[in-house]
């Protein structure tokens, strides 16, 4: 019974929580947010140890919706959506706990809204059927968009609307792309349906307008991730949102760009993703991320702002990865993405948290708390170096995978993804240094209090996984390793049958 | 098939995690309790005693069984993807041996030196964890059994150096030579990470047990393949060992505590490339090119670093100078394929360059307490106010003047042996390939300027008038003995180092070399030695060049005519050129560090970031949907006469349509 | 069968109707233009009535109906702008400018 | 048959000349009373065209009433003088004389592709008698009869709230 119900419980605890939160006084609001969130991580613990690695989609649940048009409420997990939800699921009461101090007007309806939010990732993450998919992917958007415009920073309504509209805009061409797609396959094949299955047993007779489709599902996707033109709306959205939304926006948000790559874009158009000059383009823009996204991370001074570029260079190893499609670089991106989420979301709780002490996110406002503050010094220590890549942390086992498993494909473009490596160190590490090292001058810094025990218990599980997966990450690594394994060849498989149809 | 392992080699894992303990319990008690001095410095340096007698526990069960290949103990699955199967695995064969005894054995005597030289420090605690640390990583490095768990260490000493270096953080200085430390390295493992992807790409591994012996078969000899693999491996050493051009960051690394300089710059990290080139012997060996590279790089730097140190008045820069030299010759040493030849001087070279390090550390100590006790703000390192301190530490002065016997290369001492047989190999090698005469020539140069600027150290330092001021005199005396017991052992080591490997020439069994023999039997066959003639003549060679460079020293320099740093006039013409390290830092500056960060702040974030993408894209398609907007209200006059004409336009168009 | 002319005068009539709207400024005037325009449809439906049957005169007597409402309605708002703005000039009535 | 054909062509003329009159003239009377000699001028060609109720309503509704209304509506706000000229100036003329100009040509080009004119023609003499029109408007048409019935209902009221000084 459990198999069956989990993600459906997943699915809809959440959203009863919320309703429960609303209900309580606002004292109360964040404790029964935590404790929801908890019951939340505790349903979806099980799924590490009942999830056999070779069985494909397990935990499938499989209903009828809207019969008429073909759509079902079918979802399912498989190695590459696992680690996702377990990942929010990680993520959510760690950033519940870690907004107590941050969040103090509102709270109910801030904590409602990040219950709903995590209802609308795992949708994303486990159905598989493209209606769902679709409906799930617009839910997670109205949340976060209140939760930056509401409870941001001062430009938290530009940055609201533009993160709102940026996607909106990529989605509803991806919705588009969804119908058309349907429509086609329905004529083919006499049976309208929406159910990631059926269609990606049905490929290959979309003829040129499959180039159209994954160009919508690209932008889509691309939009989310982000890659190199559509990332500006990043770096505004996490500057203004509140810490625990930086940390959702980074940890997961971004983690459905790839994801949907992974899920969607590839597997449902092969040929088109493999045709030459969409691998060319693609592979290129995802360098540009990595350098790009690196070089402009150094020069930035709002602390921030630094890690949303971050966040873009990293993705770009994802997208790198993706695109190298052999079984290495496919692994390696999947675990980027975790690894991402975590040393990522550790380092904006640890800005939220300076940010809770001098109210100031630029780098310059600090200087020299190590001797101050020795505690949060050492922990932004350690997650820099995880983010950086150094070996022995989980940054490093991620993007080693990567760059390994896209040399032989890309010699090239894997080499430039190394310099990547040496970007990482120029702009994490200056940064450090003017935060935590650096002579103490300013007055204000001498009093700052050094981490209390609730901001230890957020940060100690992801330094915890940081280790953890930077020296063992074995495990993690045989649960994905059929599911990727079947990604790569089925993708290659079509790709080789389809452009030989065309 | 590798041997039955007996109990000690399984417990290989110990050395290693010795250390990783000690730095955990000095790290929390660096948070919990700094102020807890015994208990910090007994598990520091304990630690280090016990690893070193593990270590020589696993080497003397190592030559019982004097296998040929290496022995590898895997411990756990690191990165099981498809056919990439890396493991966390140590590997144990002659080379890591004598590595690992070198670095816990200096190592431990750099600790017991700590004690008394960061005494004083409030940040104790936290000194010896991260110290501790780096000597775990460092036996990652030398006990890796596959590029990715050296890698580990690698980039873990780096991270250790960089710590270390900007151990005093409160003065920026000390944080930027420890960031520059860190992103110069960052760039050489640039190069050991595209080198690894190479390597896996032809060999479909990443074990050196897998790669060496398939070395061979994968890559054609000279091929374009091997020859790329060696040259990146060779970036990151030139990152790691600074040799030209990544060296600016050693120099600088001097703002550290000196027994760091002296741990980490002189005798461990930064071997840690020459160690990379003789473990990868089977790959240097196939690739001509590379490793004449290695060769000619060594030798240049020997030559140029040596150039700098004439003129350096700070007393730690001239030994970083000097070390970026000597590393000069091992790279020298083992890009001519005499790989034993270069371990061997790696070896002597950490005892008598420790040695001089651990001296001018209790010099500087000693120049600190006397600054100190007079509240004057003078330069502690600088040799312009020092002169005659022999008076004061005639222990530390004796010993150091057996370092720079040795490290000039004067006979019988340990610098005398490694050196001439490097510099033989390079001239045997000669006779193959006329490129070696150059670098051998190189090589004597180097060593003629070396003895030069040791004398000239030891002058300004020890002899002459001192110039330290009078109420500070009487505050000069001799270093603790916590501090000169380290010193009179590395002196023991540095006297008796040579007989490690005397050549067959002086009648010794050159007993290093047979030592190493199993790993580097693979490596290039110098050519056949020389005719004892000749090589009696290259040994005169040496030890004349030596005493030429001490005497000439004796003779050119005046100690007397030195004047304190404050009143000293600037430098001019050549000695400023080389006082100003030939502009090399400035140069890297102009070229490299200015336009990135002028590229990334005005071109890329403020140009493209903030207006192409940002105001052109995203805005502008706002914009422009305003704008439409703005037209459509310009249209709404409010005058229905304005309507109805286009009113009756439409209905023109409508009828117009119908018609056609 | 006069059909042909009809249409023609139909034609005409509803030219000058339309030319009436777009030339007077008295809201009036154009009121009885547009009363014009409706009769020359009338016309063009009672000539095709003769040929297709009797619903065309149906359909003229509904337009009627409607003409009829349209003009009480339209003069009563006619009206009410006058007591306010004293004037039927449409140059003048512009308050829902854009 | 060439009798009902002349008949036919002079109320036309009049019927146009008329229009052209009443939208010239400045003064609103003026344009109203020739707006009533085209109506019944087109009574008139009603007629000829066998519409004999639709005349007679024409006559009674149109020229009756609605005309009426406008004469009174134009009394009641005192505009009988002839005001200055409301027209648009040139510009606005020759705009307007454009397009009135090029919608007659369209129209007339409509009328050569309508349907085949040529069609028997139905019995003639009683078809615009009061039972033909009559009958279809109580049967087929009953619902848009009653609508209409609202229609003027509506206007009404409308007319009177919109008109009234007060409420």
């Amino acid at each position: 019974m459990y198999s069956q119900a989990v993600l459906t419980a997943l699915l809809g605890w959440p959203v009863v929580a919320a309703a429960g939160v609303l209900l309580v006084p606002e004292r109360w609001a964040k404790h029964v947010a935590l404790a929801a969130s908890l019951v939340e991580f505790v349903i979806s613990v099980p799924l590490w140890w009942t999830f056999q690695p070779a069985a494909g989609m397990q935990f499938v649940l499989d209903l009828p919706w809207i019969p008429a048009w073909g759509i079902r409420y079918t979802v399912g997990v498989d190695g590459i959506s696992l680690f996702m939800v377990l990942l929010t699921t990680f993520l959510v009461p760690l950033s519940v706990l870690g907004s107590y101090a941050y969040i103090t007007t509102r709270q109910r309806g801030f904590y409602a809204l990040m219950l709903v939010l995590t209802s609308g990732m795992i949708g994303v993450f486990v159905s598989l059927d493209l209606f769902l998919f679709y409906v799930m992917w617009e839910v997670m958007l109205i949340p976060m968009y209140f939760i930056i415009g509401v409870w941001g920073g001062e430009r938290r309504l530009y940055a609201a609307i533009k993160f709102f509209i940026y996607t909106f805009f990529g989605s509803l061409l991806m919705l588009v792309a969804i119908l058309v797609l349907v429509l086609r396959v329905g004529q083919q094949t006499g049976l309208y349906s929406f159910s990631y299955a059926y269609l990606t047993a049905h490929l290959g007779g979309l003829g040129p307008a499959a180039f159209w489709l994954f160009g919508a599902f690209f932008l889509a996707f691309a939009i989310k991730v982000p890659m190199f033109p559509f990332h500006t709306w990043l770096p505004d959205a996490h500057v203004e949102a509140p810490t625990a939304g930086s940390v959702i926006l980074a940890g997961v948000l971004l983690k459905m760009g790839t994801y949907g790559f992974l899920r969607f874009a590839l597997p449902l158009f092969p040929s088109v993703a493999l045709h030459p000059a969409i691998q060319a383009g693609i592979v290129t823009l995802a360098l540009i991320g990595i350098v790009y996204g690196g070089l402009v991370a150094m020069v930035q001074p709002d602390f921030k702002k630094l890690i949303a570029y971050s966040s873009v260079a990293h993705l770009g190893f994802v997208m790198l990865g993706i695109w190298a499609l052999t079984l290495q670089s496919v692994q390696g991106a999947l675990l980027v993405m975790i690894n991402h989420g975590i040393s990522t979301g550790a380092l904006f709780f640890l800005a939220g948290m300076l940010y809770e002490r001098r109210h100031s996110r630029l780098i310059d406002a600090f200087g020299g708390i190590a001797k101050v503050v020795p505690l949060l010094a050492a922990a932004l220590t350690i997650v820099s170096l995880s983010s950086i890549g150094l070996p022995g942390t989980n940054g490093f086992v991620g993007e080693f995978l990567v760059l390994l498993g896209a040399f032989p494909t890309y010699p090239r473009a894997a080499i430039v993804a190394a310099t990547g490596v040496i970007v990482a160190a120029m702009y994490l590490l200056p940064a450090l240094q003017r935060v935590i090292y650096n002579p103490l001058d300013k007055p204000e810094n001498e009093q700052l209090r050094d981490l209390s025990p609730r901001e230890i218990a957020v940060l100690v599980p992801l330094l915890a996984c940081i280790v953890w997966i930077g020296v063992y990450p074995a495990p993690i690594l045989r649960r994905m390793e059929p599911a990727a394994k079947n990604l790569v060849q089925s993708v290659r498989l079509d790709a080789a049958t389809f452009t030989a149809t065309r | 098939m590798p041997l039955p392992l007996l109990p000690p080699l399984t417990l290989l894992w110990v050395v290693p995690a010795l250390p990783l303990a000690g730095s955990v319990v000095n790290g929390a008690l660096a948070l919990a309790a700094p102020r807890a001095k015994r208990a910090v410095s007994l598990v520091g340096v304990g630690v280090l005693v016990l690893a070193f007698a593990a270590a020589a526990l696993a080497v003397v069960a190592l030559a019982q069984l004097h296998p040929s290949a290496p022995l590898v103990v895997r411990y756990w699955e690191w990165l099981p993807v498809g056919d990439l199967q890396v493991a966390f695995a140590l590997q144990l064969d002659q080379l890591s041996a004598v590595m690992i005894l070198v670095v816990t054995g200096v190592g431990a005597l750099i600790h017991v030196f700590s004690v008394g030289y960061m005494r004083g420090d409030p940040g104790y605690a936290r000194y010896f964890a991260y110290l501790n640390l780096f000597v775990f990583f460092m036996l990652t490095l030398v006990l890796g059994a596959s590029f990715p768990v050296m890698f580990v260490g690698w980039e873990g000493v780096g991270l250790c150096s960089y710590l270390l270096i900007g151990f005093w953080f409160t003065e920026k200085i000390n944080a930027d030579a420890g960031k520059k430390a860190f992103v110069v390295n960052r760039i050489g493992d640039f190069g050991f990470l595209v080198a690894m992807l190479l390597i896996f790409r032809h060999t479909g591994s990443l074990d050196f047990g897998a790669v060496f012996p398939k070395a061979s078969a994968a890559f054609p000899a000279g091929g374009p393949v091997v020859t790329a693999i060696t040259l990146f491996l060779f970036l990151g050493c030139t990152g790691k060992s600074a040799q030209i051009p990544l060296y600016t960051w050693l120099p600088d690394a001097m703002q550290g505590p000196t027994p760091v300089s002296a741990l980490i710059h002189a005798a461990t990290m930064v071997t840690a490339g020459v160690y990379l080139v003789a473990r990868c012997g089977p790959l240097f060996a196939l690739s001509p090119v590379g490793s004449a590279t290695v060769a000619g790089v060594g030798a240049l730097t020997a030559l140029f670093a040596a150039t700098i140190a004439l003129k350096q008045w700070d007393i730690k820069r001239v030994l970083a100078y000097s070390t970026v030299s000597q590393l000069g010759y091992m790279f020298l040493g083992v890009g001519t394929g005499a790989y034993a030849a270069g371990i061997f001087h790696l070896t002597t070279h950490a005892f008598f360059k420790a040695l001089l390090f651990l001296g001018s550390g209790s010099v500087i100590h000693a120049m600190h307490r006397a600054y100190h006790a007079t509240h004057a703000h003078e330069d502690a390192q600088d040799m312009r106010n020092m002169g005659g301190l022999a008076r004061y530490m005639p222990w530390t002065a004796a010993l150091m003047w057996i370092a720079t016997l040795a490290i000039a290369g004067i006979p019988p001492l340990a610098g005398f042996f490694s050196k001439d047989e490097i510099l033989g190999a390079a001239f045997a090698r000669g006779a193959v390939r006329p490129a070696w005469y150059v670098f051998w020539g190189m090589g004597l140069a180097a060593a003629l300027l070396t003895a030069f600027y040791m004398t000239r150290l030891m002058l300004y330092t020890f002899h002459g008038p001192n110039r330290t001021g009078d109420r500070e005199r009487e505050q000069l005396h001799e270093a603790p003995p916590v501090m000169t017991g380290p010193l009179v052992a590395l002196g023991v080591l540095t006297v008796l180092g040579g007989a490690l490997n005397i050549p067959p020439l002086f009648g010794g069994g050159a007993r290093l070399e047979h030592w190493l023999a199993p790993v580097t039997d693979v490596a290039l066959t110098p050519a056949p030695d020389a005719s004892p003639a000749t090589a009696w003549a290259l040994v005169a060679s040496a030890v004349l060049v030596a005493a030429l460079g001490m005497v000439g020293a004796f003779q050119l320099l005046r100690p007397e005519a030195l004047v304190p740093a404050r009143l000293a006039p600037p430098a001019r013409g050549l000695g400023r050129l080389l006082w100003k390290k030939w502009y090399v830092d400035e140069l890297y500056d102009a070229i490299v560090v200015r336009p990135v960060l002028w590229l990334s702040r005005e071109v890329l974030w403020k140009i493209v970031d903030k207006r192409l993408v940002d105001g052109l894209l995203v805005n502008g398609t706002a914009a422009a949907s305003r704008a439409l907007g703005w037209v459509g209200s310009r249209l709404q006059t409010g005058e229905v006469g304005v309507y109805v004409v286009l009113f009756v336009v439409g209905v023109l168009a409508v009828v117009g349509a119908v018609v056609r | 069968m006069l059909l042909g002319p009809a249409l023609a005068v139909s034609a005409a009539l509803f030219a000058l109707g339309v030319l009436g709207v777009l030339l007077r400024r008295n809201a009036i005037v154009i009121f009885m233009c547009v009363e014009l325009m409706l009769n020359a449809a009338n016309l063009a439906f009672v000539a095709f009535a003769q040929q297709l049957g009797v619903a065309g005169q149906i359909f003229v007597f509904f337009v009627m109906a409607v003409a009829a409402a349209e003009a009480a309605v339209g003069l009563a708002i006619i009206l009410a702008v006058y007591r306010h703005r004293h004037t039927v000039d449409l140059q003048h009535i512009n308050l829902l400018k854009g | 048959m060439d009798g009902t054909r002349i008949l036919f062509g002079g109320f036309a003329v009049l019927a146009i000349a008329s229009a052209g009159l009443c939208i010239t003239r400045r003064n609103p009377v003026a344009s109203a009373l020739w707006l009533v000699a085209t109506l019944f001028s087109l009574a008139a060609l009603f007629v000829l065209l066998d519409a004999q109720f639709i005349a007679v309503l024409q006559v009674l509704v149109y020229a009756g009433a609605i005309m009426v209304l406008f004469l009174f509506v134009i009394m009641l706000l005192n505009l009988g003088r002839a005001g200055p000229t409301d027209l648009k100036g040139p510009l606005g003329l020759g705009v307007g004389v454009l397009l009135a100009g090029l919608l007659l040509v369209q129209l007339l080009v409509l009328r050569q592709a309508g349907p085949a004119a040529g069609g028997p023609a139905r019995a003639t003499t009683e078809q615009g008698m009061i039972p033909t029109v009559a009958r279809p408007l109580f049967t087929a048409y009953l619902v848009p009869f009653e609508i209409t019935s609202l229609l003027l209902l509506a206007a009404i009221v409308g007319a009177v709230v919109l008109a009234k000084r007060k409420l």
